[in-house]
């Protein structure tokens, strides 16, 4: 038997290593990877509570973050290719003219 | 310790660690791989919590899409990024506080909340109950989730264009 | 699996093995899992044979004729042996571990999908009620294995050879997916065992003589884009030999090249075998209460001769029609026929 | 606000398709410069198959050299024979028997038809179709045959000799090229259905690789590749030699009927066509030739006076193929030029393969039919 903390512990684990893909890394393909663990986390956590109530709606949740972050990361590589054509990197330190 | 709890540590050592192996990974198609890694110890993880559909769902979504994505995504973006520069010392540092803290509250939280205890049955097919609920509860979300879908498509499409007349609209 | 798990014990302690309790399930599975592979490895074998006898015979030649007597029989198991006995050579400058675990993934892919296989009604590792969907999943894995040999192998033929093959899969995941759903809408399951018991009655029962034919018209959109997603004839882009030498295994060689052939022809069957269930009523006979796995077995055997035969006669695609066709052929059909389906089970 | 540089990256990648490459027919490295499938430039990069076989023609005695032309066009030997025979004869006024003439003709047009089958096969192979190479090879075999009955052999013939041809015809010869004739025509129809109307390979070659006419002018392409462009050019008409003045035959060009004039699909197509003109010169020869010797007497060795040159133009399977010899009064040719048709017809790739598919440029190399044998020397 597992507990529902269990879950939930793994959610927070996996959130935070995400956190700190994004925060660490400054490729930004790799910040769209450590996104993409946030949301598992939470989808993790959404399942879990699922579970652990016995309604559905939290897996229909997690199917709506799966779409989400399906167009999320569709978006974003388009945007890192589309960068990488005009500034030649996809380094997220390097891309600062948007700062202004 | 039963078959359960050993697939669990398993698949929650596989997510985790997937999720670690990209953190240090120097080359960034490894981190791919690893990233898929992670996302099928999810796919377990949703299985062993009786989501199937979602299990199936994360492996056809993830793998056979966002993954790939991002593999076109390194190849597009040229030889040079396969290997990450080198990070500032003060942003590593700040970054693995800021993370550690944030680890540290939330696993205080989930011990702290008094959360309900064991799980309850789910009754019956769970595929066509979730159908059931995506067109009736939660019908508004899920024409908002396919406008969004036409957004993206249009979106990217549009970026498709910019890129192949070289970034002007 | 379960019923066999059900009558391991039983087995086991006849033969006077005790085997504690909880490694019951585990043993079953371990035995699913070889005999699946097994099979897979028999019938890739089977294929290659039949593949290069038949190619033979479209081709006014004999094809294989000498190894194990008659009809060369032997020849794929010959074949094989030169295979495993090849030196593994893995190019200097390819990334090493990334090529050496793309096969594995190819073949996993469609190994897992095999657990949904329904045989027959007896015959099936497992019988998930997400059946189909879960085949769909599982088999994109063997994507991310062909461009991953592609990327890894550090060649540019083979990098080519993985683009082409990720642009043409997930051009046609879309219409095969798709083709699914009128089925599903149909037999109200995602179960294979319960979309094949849908269709018991004989030959006028099956999904594609279901008129008005929006299922016949999906079953040979399935097929084509199975097809496609196979990387067979005329859809072999991704292994071009005239254009890319052999694509995303050009630097491939022995025992794992053989990987990927093995992945192919075992993917043949999946997808004849698939299609079978789906619209030509699994193992069903033609007429009312015939059924058993050889008539499943003969569904699919034909659809497979269908595949080689396309293969030796037609000349290959170019990138750009073949995604032409994904995208604004097959999807809008296959559109129009889940919306038929749909209106037609919505009355 | 920091600077942005404009300059936009474009992702080319320098490819070389070849040495070693399944559609380069041979040798060739062709330098391509891609993005993505889209290949940008092509450079051909020839000379890996060079063996000096001008030089060596310096020092040897005339009819010595007549093996090493077989070597040169290595699918149609009997051509190279005959181009090159012609021009010794031309330079040391050598005539040739009547008899060995239709011979000539026979064998140089039955190595046509071997030739155009090849092509015709490989052509398949090229745009991913197998089972035509062995259909095109299953006759190759019988006309392959027929040559063997006269030397020996099945791809470096040396038949045609100087002032004729080896020997004449054995008895059975005549009836069994009958017999190919009489079984060919159907077998044409066959290759029509399997490959050239096929759906999917007329997608594959209509419309790419158009080569106008005149740009094929400008870079001297000669043979199918310049009829399949619209242009009505024949050696064998325009400049007839040998018998070819006594047959009727038509030169098939390039049509509009299904795509542009000189696209690879006609290219292609000039050459089935090709096949039934053959086969037509075949019937007609098989009917009018008579009895008599077949080599020049007292040919024995060849020594031209000095000065005399000569050049002479014969219409080999790849095109217009020209030996140019001078001679300095010795038993050897001072000099030897050969202009070889696959030479200029692969000049013109890079002119016609910009913008098309990576898959396109495999389509237009195997549609210009080069022999790497020759384009070298």
């Amino acid at each position: 038997m597992i507990t529902l903390q269990e879950y939930l512990s793994v959610g927070a684990l996996l959130f935070t290593v995400g956190l700190l893909i994004v925060l660490f890394r400054q490729n930004a393909i790799s910040i769209l990877m450590g996104i993409e663990l946030m949301l598992n986390a939470a989808n993790i956590n959404f399942v879990a509570f699922s579970n652990a109530l016995g309604g559905l709606t939290g897996q229909v949740l997690a199917i709506f973050v799966v779409v989400a972050a399906a167009a999320e990361a569709a978006v974003a590589i388009a945007i890192i290719v589309l960068l990488y054509q005009n500034l030649g990197t996809v380094d997220v330190e390097k891309a600062r003219n948007l700062n202004g | 310790m039963s078959a359960e709890k050993v697939a669990f540590f398993i698949l929650s050592g596989l997510t985790l660690g997937g999720g670690l192996a990209i953190l240090f990974s120097v080359r960034l198609m490894r981190a791919v791989v690893y990233l898929l890694v992670s996302l099928f110890g999810v796919a377990g993880l949703y299985i062993l919590l009786n989501a199937e559909f979602l299990a199936a769902l994360q492996v056809l979504i993830y793998i056979g899409g966002i993954t790939i994505l991002m593999v076109f995504g390194l190849m597009l973006t040229g030889p040079g990024q396969f290997v990450n520069p080198a990070e500032s010392r003060l942003k590593a540092v700040a970054a693995g506080v800021s993370s550690l803290t944030t680890a540290i509250v939330l696993l205080l939280i989930v011990k702290k909340t008094k959360w309900p205890a064991g799980t309850q049955a789910l009754a019956g097919d769970t595929t066509a109950e979730i159908g059931r609920l995506l067109l009736t509860d939660h019908v508004f979300a899920f024409e908002i989730a396919s406008v969004l879908l036409l957004v993206v498509l249009v979106g990217v499409a549009l970026f498709v264009r910019l890129a192949r007349d070289g970034g002007k609209p | 699996m379960s019923e066999l798990a059900a009558v391991l014990p039983g087995v086991l302690e006849k033969a006077g093995w005790s085997v504690p309790g909880g490694l019951v399930p585990v043993l079953a599975m371990f035995i699913c899992a070889s005999i699946v592979a097994a099979a897979m490895g028999l019938s890739a074998a089977v294929l290659v044979w039949a593949e290069r006898k038949l190619a033979g015979h479209f081709q006014c030649r004999l094809g294989p004729v000498y190894v194990g007597g008659k009809f060369g029989w032997l020849q794929s198991i010959a074949d094989g042996i030169k295979l495993l006995l090849k030196e593994d050579i893995i190019p200097a400058d390819a990334d090493r571990p990334l090529f050496r675990l793309a096969p594995y993934l190819v073949v996993l892919g469609v190994f897992l999908a095999f657990i949904a296989f329904p045989v027959s009604e007896k015959l099936m590792v497992a019988d998930l009620n997400i059946g189909i969907f879960f085949i769909l999943a599982v088999l994109t894995l063997e994507v991310f294995g062909v461009i991953l040999a592609g990327w890894a192998s550090n060649n540019k033929w083979a990098l080519l050879g993985a683009m082409r093959a990720a642009a043409q899969m997930v051009s046609y995941e879309i219409p095969m997916g798709l083709a699914i759903l009128p089925v599903v809408v149909e037999a109200q399951s995602l179960s294979l065992k319960s979309i094949v018991a849908a269709q018991s009655g004989g030959m006028l029962r099956w999904y594609v003589f279901q008129p008005p034919f929006f299922m016949g018209v999906s079953f040979l959109i399935f097929f084509l884009a199975g097809l496609a997603s196979l990387k067979r004839a005329p859809f072999d882009l991704p292994e071009a030999e005239s254009e890319l030498t052999a694509g995303f295994h050009t630097e491939y060689s022995g025992m794992r090249f053989s990987f990927f052939f093995m992945a192919e022809y075992a993917g043949m069957i999946l997808v004849s075998g698939l299609a079978a269930a789906l619209y030509l009523g699994g193992w069903h006979g033609i007429l009312p209460g015939q059924s058993g796995a050889m008539w499943f077995l003969l569904k699919t055997a034909f659809l497979v001769f269908v595949m080689i035969w396309l293969r030796w006669t037609l000349p290959r695609l170019r990138i750009d029609q073949v995604v032409y066709v994904g995208w604004k052929v097959l999807t809008p059909f296959v559109l129009a026929c889940v919306l038929g389906q749909a209106l037609m089970a919505y009355k | 606000m920091v600077a942005v540089e404009k300059d936009v990256r474009t992702d080319e990648l320098v490819i070389n398709m070849g040495p070693q490459h399944p559609s380069t027919h041979g040798v060739l490295r062709v330098v391509l410069k891609t993005d993505g499938e889209m290949c940008l430039d092509a450079q051909p990069d020839i000379g890996y198959l060079h063996r000096c076989a001008e030089k060596i023609a310096e020092n040897l005695p005339y009819g010595q050299f007549v093996p090493y032309t077989d070597r040169m066009d290595y699918v149609s030997g009997m051509g190279c024979n005959m181009g090159y025979c012609m021009a010794v004869e031309q330079v040391a006024g050598i005539q040739v028997p009547e008899r060995g003439e239709w011979l000539r003709v026979i064998v140089t047009e039955l190595n046509r038809i071997a030739s155009h089958l090849l092509a015709f096969g490989t052509y398949g192979l090229d745009t991913g179709a197998i089972t035509p190479f062995l259909y095109g090879f299953r006759e190759r075999e019988l006309v392959l045959d027929l040559l063997e009955m006269l030397c020996g052999a099945r791809l470096t013939y040396s038949y045609i000799r100087i002032g004729g041809v080896d020997g004449d015809v054995p008895p059975e010869f005549m009836d069994k090229l009958k017999e190919f004739l009489d079984i060919f025509p159907k077998k044409i129809r066959e290759y029509n259905k399997l490959l050239t109307y096929n759906h999917i390979f007329m997608k594959r070659t209509v419309g790419v690789g158009v080569l106008p006419a005149d740009v094929a002018i400008a870079y001297g392409v000669t043979g199918p590749c310049l009829r399949g462009s619209g242009v009505r050019q024949d050696v064998r008409r325009d400049e007839p030699y040998s018998v070819y003045p006594k047959l009727e035959f038509d030169v098939p060009v390039g049509t509009d009927e299904h795509g542009p004039i000189g696209d690879a699909w006609n290219r292609y197509y000039i050459r089935i066509r090709e096949l039934e003109e053959s086969a037509k010169i075949l019937r007609q020869c098989v009917k009018m030739i008579s009895p008599g010797p077949v080599l020049a007497e007292k040919v024995g060795r060849v020594k031209p006076p000095a000065g005399a040159e000569a050049y002479t133009r014969s219409e080999n399977a790849r095109g217009e193929l020209g030996f140019y010899i001078v001679s300095d009064g010795t038993m050897t040719p001072a000099r030897v030029k050969v202009r070889a048709p696959s030479f200029s017809n692969i000049s013109v790739l890079p002119a016609i393969v910009r913008g098309q598919m990576l898959a396109d440029v495999v389509a237009i190399i195997g549609s210009l039919d080069i022999v790497l044998g020759e384009i070298d020397r």
